[in-house]
């Protein structure tokens, strides 16, 4: 098997698995029962907060557990959206987001708030200028993700956390494709809110966090007990949060070697599929992008037809975002960057991991090089 | 007690009745049968429908075609052209190329494999059904991909007439 | 250590942790990739989905996975109150319902709902005929708990249920502690909606499910990608959903033994504790309760000193729902069934578990007796 | 390079100088210094407190004393009584009885312990923080357990004044 699905999931890593087991067996306590059980989950709960708001340049009271980067993004975008209504009712994001952040924002607009949808060039970036000429007296939150999940390519948030700093808007990223690939420092950035899940970064699934700057106004969405700062209730998942704490001090700290390996795995991988198959393009290769990502479309040939010929092959990769493998309409990130339908149509994302091989990689080239030929073979638009 | 498998639509009730039974091992055993590890390679296609994409059947072009189509679905935006020649109103070749999904592939294979050797009234009667259950089968949300062979078939088969009415206006009535 | 805060949370299963292991190692696909990676994931989903309907007699398609109980509880009430919105804006519930129903029902009266909070008797039962009374044109929900996590009360939901289908108003259950210690089945409750978490009966932390009657109205509070119905999105915790599964079918399967285990182990607990201490009063007591329950108000000395001097032993209880440690407000459970404010404060929940053994209710006991001595000893209001 | 611990205000900055160091495995260190099993019974609060709940000192009742007090906290409805004896102007003797949480219990132990010996004068003077401190402080949720032994202490002594500035209306002055 070769995975090269790495930005729908990752494997655990066995450590962070290690680090998890004693709190799924002994160490079972409710982390607010307050005899000793209760308070060494507490005290592991805490420890966790603390390394996590570290990797980020955080502060632990800023780090919110939650059930994954979906529900972060929810939080964050209803949370300040309700908290600022009576302020304002205009909503800045962007056509490439994810789902979460997407679909969250189309809800808002049907509770009557103004929503401005950023385009993105060909590279498929946004220009930071655009989101300062979108502001107005009633905009009341910028929501722009960090790294695209279907091309990797890095948005040039610091720019915008100048522009929502100067003029004094909540500021939240998406930050669940960045997270673990690329250094993030929420100062660095000046984000107010910042979301992130476990799984994307060889952590447990069903675990995420939600950095919120302290006085960020926030209504949370969600009510119950008084966890989480009363922002996100419910009983504490110990071993998922250490899990998520371990995970994210991993990779942070073999981030610079990853990023090596990985960016030269993708060099030769993209320049020799270039160099020995025709009509390919990579999608945002001129942009920055995270290490791992490539995105690419096969001219005249569908996507889902090479997907299987690599499934048949033991290789795995995916057509754009895992959550939208039943939908047959084109990506909505490679159409905001203007590539055309048919073109679109045959994409695949290739998202490495640290434990994929140059002997993986050759073997995936080779594969390739054979489907491509074998699709067009019988292609009705080889001719193009 | 009954033994063997318990039904979706019973296993409420079968649960409330055998409380204290051993409705457990049963279940923690219909459980295990779910295949963890799935024998083809995308659970969804069947062997049939990964052989007629793998391997499809006549593939290519007829450049003295007797009837062509192009037919594409607007809905996922995948095509295909088909090419049929008749001798003595039969099809007697007929190819196809197609820019499609698996399931788009794999249908109009299978559409021209049935489609070869039936003579023209007969692959006018040729539905969807027909096709689908040649393969065994194919997923819910890849029925629409099917139809595009079908509609393919169907139009060429009307290009093939509408040429010949115009070659030989008379046949018609023969 | 004795645990005997069962209703906090439990340990976990370890045939549970042997059926996550293999998905939190092997198997971790995304459960919506289209590979035979997120396949075989998506199966595992749905083996856990079907097992969950039948232990619940519902349907594998009306279960929906959420990230735990409270999750559950604002999927339920808030979906359907605002996917009813427009036909009234009355929900019912009940005064000992847990802060995940309580503090929601409350943030809907702060969005325009009425709500009205039933009363409980001495003996902590709602009486279905007021619900009856308190249906009006406008009642869209009725949502009462099936099982207090304070005193184990159960709630006569069937009749509640009869009266919610014959006005055929949507009724929804927090079962969170009545699942795995009492038969719990969708339609002889007549439920639409029912909440259940997996901690609560040895199975992982962070995980829940809602059940959801086929054509019941819900507008999902949280958006994103199109995972479980729309209901929930997010990328599935495919190890915490097999070890929901496991959970059940093992609490669903051992439960008539389990049942008569701790029936009778907390017997002997009451009548002792009844016998040998004076001024102790067991809250619910002449009311059908899950087996496991036990509260008990011990007069003059006050709870958390009682449960220090336990924990000091090692002896680990509660003195009423695990989020509320923090909370110095007398339980609002006992205050519905008119407990004394003083006699309140003086209140231990004793949660027993299928572990729990008979030597260790024995020496509870001893215990017991020894730490109510010695508090009253130094009690000011000893004499009463 | 400074090596050792980082603290929490820094931590931040700390990673993003020493990405490529190892930072990590200081980090690491640092959580596993985080107690995973704590020492004491309950984590908040600290062995001295822990005696002073399980061996309160003072506990008792005075039945000719010099000073009485009731105090309740109303927001817990917690309470607690305290007597007195005076002698030369000192507190020879005190005692409480509680019905209280662990923290009302030791922080009256340690109000007795504080005041007896001193003079009324120094007595009054003593605050909730001298409690705290001489307690080795008290999680902050229990601090206003607190306020209620220093309440009733204060409220006893005023009782005592009341008593024996009507017994002998003049010593006041003396
Ligand atoms: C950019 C981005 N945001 C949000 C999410 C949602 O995260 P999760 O599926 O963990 O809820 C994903 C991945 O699925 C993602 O790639
Ligand atoms: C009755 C009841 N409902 C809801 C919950 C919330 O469940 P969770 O903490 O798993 O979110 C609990 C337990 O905490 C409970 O006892
Ligand atoms: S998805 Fe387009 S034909 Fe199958
Ligand atoms: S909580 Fe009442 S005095 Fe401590």
């Amino acid at each position: 098997m070769i995975y090269l699905d790495h930005n729908a999931t990752t494997p655990l890593h066995p450590a962070v698995f290690r680090a998890m087991e004693p709190y799924m067996r002994e160490q079972f306590g409710n982390a607010s029962s307050s005899y000793r059980l209760g308070r060494s989950a507490k005290s592991a709960l805490e420890a966790s907060r603390k390394s996590i708001a570290g990797c980020l340049g955080a502060q632990p009271d800023e780090i919110v557990f939650t059930g994954g980067g979906t529900e972060s993004d929810n939080i964050a975008i209803r949370g300040v959206a309700h908290a600022l209504r009576s302020k304002g009712n205009h909503v800045i994001t962007s056509h490439i987001e994810h789902h979460a952040v997407l679909n969250t924002c189309q809800d808002l607009e049907r509770e009557g708030f103004r929503v401005t949808y950023l385009p993105v060039d060909s590279g498929g970036q946004i220009n930071p200028d655009d989101v300062r000429s979108h502001i107005g007296a009633e905009t009341i939150l910028i929501t722009v993700m960090l790294a695209n999940n279907e091309t990797g390519v890095i948005q040039p948030l610091s720019e915008v956390g100048k522009i929502a700093r100067e003029e004094q808007i909540i500021f939240h990223t998406d930050a669940v494709q960045a997270v673990g690939k690329i250094p993030v420092d929420v100062n660095e950035l000046s984000v107010d809110l910042l979301s992130l899940s476990g799984h994307k970064f060889y952590g447990p699934k069903g675990v995420g966090a939600l950095y919120v700057r302290r006085n960020t106004p926030i209504n949370p969405p969600f009510t119950g007990g008084h966890h989480e700062r009363n922002i996100r209730p419910g009983t504490e998942n110990v071993p998922g949060i250490v899990g998520l704490a371990e995970a994210l001090l991993l990779a942070t700290g073999s981030l610079p070697e990853v990023a090596q390996k990985l960016t030269g795995l993708r060099q030769r991988f993209e320049a020799t599929v270039l160099r020995k198959i025709n009509g390919v393009q990579i999608n945002g290769r001129s942009a920055p992008r995270v290490h791992n990502t490539s995105n690419m479309s096969f001219q005249s040939i569908e996507g889902e037809s090479i997907l299987l010929h690599l499934d048949l092959k033991g290789i795995y990769a995916s057509s754009g975002s895992a959550c939208s493998t039943d939908s047959p309409e084109p990506s909505h990130v490679l159409v905001a960057m203007g590539v055309p339908a048919g073109t679109a149509q045959g994409t695949i994302r290739f998202s490495l991991g640290k434990d994929n091989t140059d002997d993986q990689i050759d073997y995936v080239m080779e594969a390739l090089m054979e489907i491509t030929a074998r699709l067009r073979e019988i292609s009705s638009v080889r001719d193009k | 007690m009954q033994g063997g498998r318990v039904s979706g639509k019973n296993r409420g009730r079968f649960i409330m009745e055998k409380r204290t039974g051993n409705w457990q091992d049963l279940y923690r055993k219909e459980r295990e049968e779910e295949p963890k590890l799935p024998e083809g390679p995308i659970l969804f296609y069947n062997d049939l429908v990964i052989d007629h994409f793998t391997n499809p059947r006549n593939v290519g072009e007829i450049s003295d075609s007797d009837g062509y189509a192009l037919v594409g679905d607007p809905s996922c935006g995948d095509q295909m052209k088909l090419w049929i020649k008749v001798k003595k109103k039969k099809i007697s070749e007929i190819k196809f190329r197609s820019f499609g999904c698996p399931g788009a592939i794999a249908t109009s294979s299978m559409v021209t494999q049935l489609a070869l050797g039936k003579t023209i009234d007969e692959a006018k009667r040729l539905t969807d059904d027909d096709v689908i259950s040649a393969l065994g089968g194919i997923p819910e949300n890849k029925k629409h991909c099917s139809l595009m062979g079908i509609n393919a078939l169907l139009a060429a088969i009307a290009d093939y007439e509408e040429k010949r009415g115009r070659a030989n206006p008379r046949e018609e009535e023969l």
